[in-house]
């Protein structure tokens, strides 16, 4: 059985691997819809990572939310601008050079400072199963102020976006 | 022997794994075991998908008083198989200034949705390819998949007819889902679980979901909605030939086209399987046939209802394909909810009559909001 | 009620399926082609064809060329056979129709004097080369008269009269005039007595 | 059978994180920023729920915040993409830079 959970381990690291890939396609391709693709794929990637946490309920909510709602809304405002962005002209401005070093150096420092912590593994939290009906009791029970908040937030913004986005007749 | 009969498929299994189990390492076992029951279910997905299709030509050919495919074998069942050589070699175009990249996947994007569905599905008593705690949100997760790449397909294209008809289907899908999400929760409300298995024990001895007041209009909605989610007639304005070509498939052909079309039959297999699988209790029915046989027939009743839809039913105009989704099945299925917590909370005889008092309220409400998109009662001069 | 148009409608449906299963006269009328055919009216007319009494040899055209005459898309072409010496005889050497141009009005059938070309019932008439293959001889355009018998018995008893008329009014020699029309049983043959 | 170190799954939220920054801060369309801000949500989104399962006495408390920090990026979402549209009707131009006085 050591060699299954091995394949385990080696599959959590692909899927890491395609998720950084193409979140670097994201960033880089010029045809905006080719990017909105791989952003799919970016988020498609993080679901697997979420399983791998055994977190069932937050990678099917991912995939129904994250790409089922914002990925289309995103898509539909690709095509709506579609006729505007012109692909010749190069996609990044002028920040490129000095935004990608500085982010170098602050990679290297958190990862020097990251790995140095002994984080105090509690493992009891790593076997505990978590499904749909503890969040909910959780949602509805101790959190229920934030469940409620947000909802108003959500209502909020979706009017507004309705009176933003609307062409006023 | 009916419990042989039943199970037959897991001790066909089952014997296969010891059987290799010999010469196998423990941990390959394991691997095969989940393989066997993916290569069966992708093995079987596109057989089904092509009976299906000699299904629909012959129903809708008896629907309209004629025989349909009999050349082919004897009552046509080598149709199928015709239809498929005959896509292999059709010539496959690609436009030219198309997004070669993404016309190229489409295609096969949108088969994987639904072949994704059939790993959720309960075909019989514990004949489950993946029994996973979140079944019914995985379902819903995947199904909102064929939307982003039946977008692809129409995008990537490049042309005017299926970019209109990619963004109607868009439309569709979209605002067809969130009433299916919505007449599926009542369902998880009474049996406070997400796995599909147990929402089918919970439907067990005939306690099916579709008799109780609040289950048999969900049953209805999810069922009108599956249909939209499919693109099947009445709902099936985005591939129409008469409006705009044929919607978002109009630049494929050979075997791209056979893959949309599979993608859209195996959908409708699935469709019709989680709602049997939510309100027509699964695999329940009596002892003494097998439970996969009753799960297939229930399914097989709900294919051939979508067939007969497609031959009776006119198509809709879009707005009203819209208005519908909107108006009439997403208000009813909020109302819904409130009354299945009814039928949970209250008493035996108590939620019989709160029921279907909301659902009196719920239903003429609809009516009253509705008056102006009701067609009004034509009045034919020359009726007498 | 909201849905009871659907209802209605989805019930006739459900009825004509069942009707093609439990009760097929009322219900399905597809005629399987090939292997049953829907029998042609008597007086239906495509390409026509000559006519031989016993032998292909006993044609009854004499090369009058008057079908060729009347022929509106002039589709017809006769040459007249000679004997040795030169001598024009009484029958035709070359007798070709052009199926291809024929627009089977059936005039030539009128027109001809000696009984000798009618309109045929034989509709499968596919062939491989639009010139060569329509290009219909004398050989293919020959079929005795017992054909013509059987394909139109009403015409063929109605002609029959009109020949042994005039065969008799010829023997007493007497001047031959356009004896009345014997009025045939109607001309146009109900449907169904057809099937004699 | 010891489980996937922590540290690796911290190290992997912060290549995303600093992916969707650079996406962010160099990205000439406006909707490229905005996926490059999804991806910096969704690298936190992993840590929150790395750190409930490995770390915290309650695991579920990071998945709750995670169901959040969803919701509220598809508000974000939601409201940016509306600015988006109405900035293209109004000015004809889905470039950030043309955005750049804050008057009308």
């Amino acid at each position: 059985m050591e060699f299954l959970y091995f394949l385990a381990k080696t599959g959590f690291y692909a899927t890491a691997l395609v998720t950084l890939g193409s979140a670097v396609l994201v960033v880089t391709l010029r045809n905006l819809f080719h990017c909105a693709l791989a952003l799919i794929l970016c988020l498609l990637g993080v679901a697997a990572t979420y399983l791998y946490l055994k977190a069932e309920f937050l990678a099917m909510i991912q995939i129904l939310l994250y790409i089922g709602a914002i990925m289309t809304l995103l898509i539909f405002a690709i095509m709506l601008t579609n006729r505007l962005a012109d692909q010749s002209v190069s996609q990044t401005n002028r920040q490129s050079l000095p935004a990608f070093a500085l982010l170098a150096v602050f990679n290297v420092f958190c990862i020097a400072s990251l790995t140095a912590v002994p984080w105090k593994i509690n493992p009891a939290s790593l076997t505990a199963p978590i499904d749909a009906k503890i969040l909910g009791a959780h949602l509805m029970g101790t959190y229920v102020f934030p469940f409620e908040i947000i909802s108003v937030v959500l209502i909020i913004a979706l009017v507004g976006a309705v009176i933003l986005g609307r062409t006023d007749q | 022997m009916t419990e042989f009969l039943d199970q037959i498929f897991i001790i066909a299994k089952n014997g296969a794994l010891n059987f290799l189990g010999v010469f196998l390492p423990d941990w390959m076992i394991l691997l095969a075991r989940i393989l066997i029951s993916v290569v069966t279910l992708v093995a079987i997905a596109p057989v089904v998908m092509m009976y299906m299709t000699w299904l629909e030509r012959k129903v809708l050919g008896r629907i309209q008083n004629r025989y349909g495919p009999n050349r082919v074998g004897i009552f046509g069942l080598l149709q199928p198989i015709a239809d498929g050589i005959k896509m292999l070699t059709k010539e496959d175009l690609v436009p030219k200034n198309a997004d070669k990249v993404i016309h190229f996947i489409a295609p096969m994007v949108i088969v994987i949705a639904p072949l994704l569905v059939l790993a959720v599905l309960p075909f019989g008593r514990n004949l489950i390819a993946a029994d996973l705690n979140v079944g019914l949100l995985f379902f819903l997760g995947v199904s909102t998949f064929g939307v982003i790449a039946l977008f692809m397909g129409s995008w990537s294209s490049k042309n005017k007819y299926s970019l209109l008809g990619g963004m109607r289907a868009f439309a569709q899908m979209i605002s067809y889902e969130i009433p299916m999400l919505l007449s599926v929760v009542p369902v998880i409300l009474t049996t406070s679980s997400l796995s599909t298995v147990a929402i089918v024990e919970a439907q067990l001895q005939g306690k099916w979901f579709i008799f109780t007041p609040w289950g048999g209009f969900a049953s209805l909605v999810f069922f009108l909605c599956g249909v939209a989610e499919v693109n099947r007639t009445p709902f099936d304005l985005p591939e129409a030939e008469s409006e705009i070509v044929a919607g978002f498939h109009t630049e494929y052909s050979g075997m791209k086209f056979a893959l949309f079309y599979m993608a859209e039959f195996i959908s409708t297999f699935a469709i019709s399987g989680l709602a049997v699988t939510l309100f027509l209790g699964g695999w329940d029915g009596p002892g003494i046939l097998p439970s996969w046989f009753w799960f297939g027939l229930k399914t097989l009743i709900l294919i051939l209802i979508m067939i007969w839809f497609r031959g009776t039913l006119p198509r809709f105009r879009v707005d009203q394909l819209m208005g519908f989704a909107w108006k009439v099945f997403l208000p009813f299925t909020l109302g819904n909810i409130f009354i299945a917590a009814l039928w949970v909370s209250l008493p035996f005889p108590g939620n019989f009559i709160a029921d279907t008092i909301g659902i009196t309220v719920i239903l003429t409400l609809l009516q009253v909001f509705n008056r102006k998109e009701m067609p009004k009662k034509r009045k034919y001069l020359c009726a007498n | 009620m909201f849905g009871w148009g659907i209802f209605k409608g989805m019930l006739v449906t459900l009825w004509n399926f069942l009707l093609t299963y439990f009760y097929p006269k009322k219900g399905i009328f597809t005629v399987q082609y090939p292997e049953k055919k829907i029998p042609v009216a008597q007086r239906y007319r495509n390409f026509p064809f000559l006519v031989y009494d016993g032998t292909p040899h006993m044609i009854r055209c004499v090369a009058c060329k008057i079908c060729e005459a009347e022929c509106p898309p002039k589709c017809i072409y006769i040459v007249p056979e000679k004997d040795p010496e030169g001598k024009v005889l009484k029958k035709p050497a070359v007798f070709d129709i052009d199926y291809a141009i024929c627009m089977n009005c059936g005039i030539c059938e009128e027109v001809c004097p000696f009984d000798s070309i009618y309109m045929d019932h034989e509709y499968e008439l596919s062939k491989y080369q639009r010139t060569e293959d329509l290009m219909a001889h004398k050989e293919e355009l020959l079929k005795p008269w017992e054909h013509f018998a059987k394909i139109r018995p009403l015409d063929f008893e109605r002609i029959e009269a009109k020949r042994a008329a005039k065969n008799a009014k010829a023997k007493p020699a007497a001047p031959a005039e356009s004896s009345a029309q014997k009025p045939g049983p109607g001309l146009i043959p109900p449907r169904q007595g057809q099937e004699k | 059978m010891n489980p996937i170190p922590l540290n690796h799954f911290v190290i992997f939220s912060l290549f995303l994180f600093s992916i969707g920054l650079y996406g962010a801060l160099t990205r000439r369309n406006v909707i490229g920023i905005l996926m490059g801000i999804e991806l910096m949500l969704n690298a936190a989104n992993i840590n929150l729920i790395a750190f409930s399962r490995y770390v915290s006495q309650s695991p579920e408390t990071g998945q709750i915040f995670a169901i959040f920090v969803i919701v509220l990026a598809a508000c974000a979402a939601a409201i940016g993409l509306a600015i988006v549209l109405a900035m293209y009707q109004n000015r004809k131009t889905v470039r950030a830079e043309d955005i750049h006085i804050l008057k009308w």
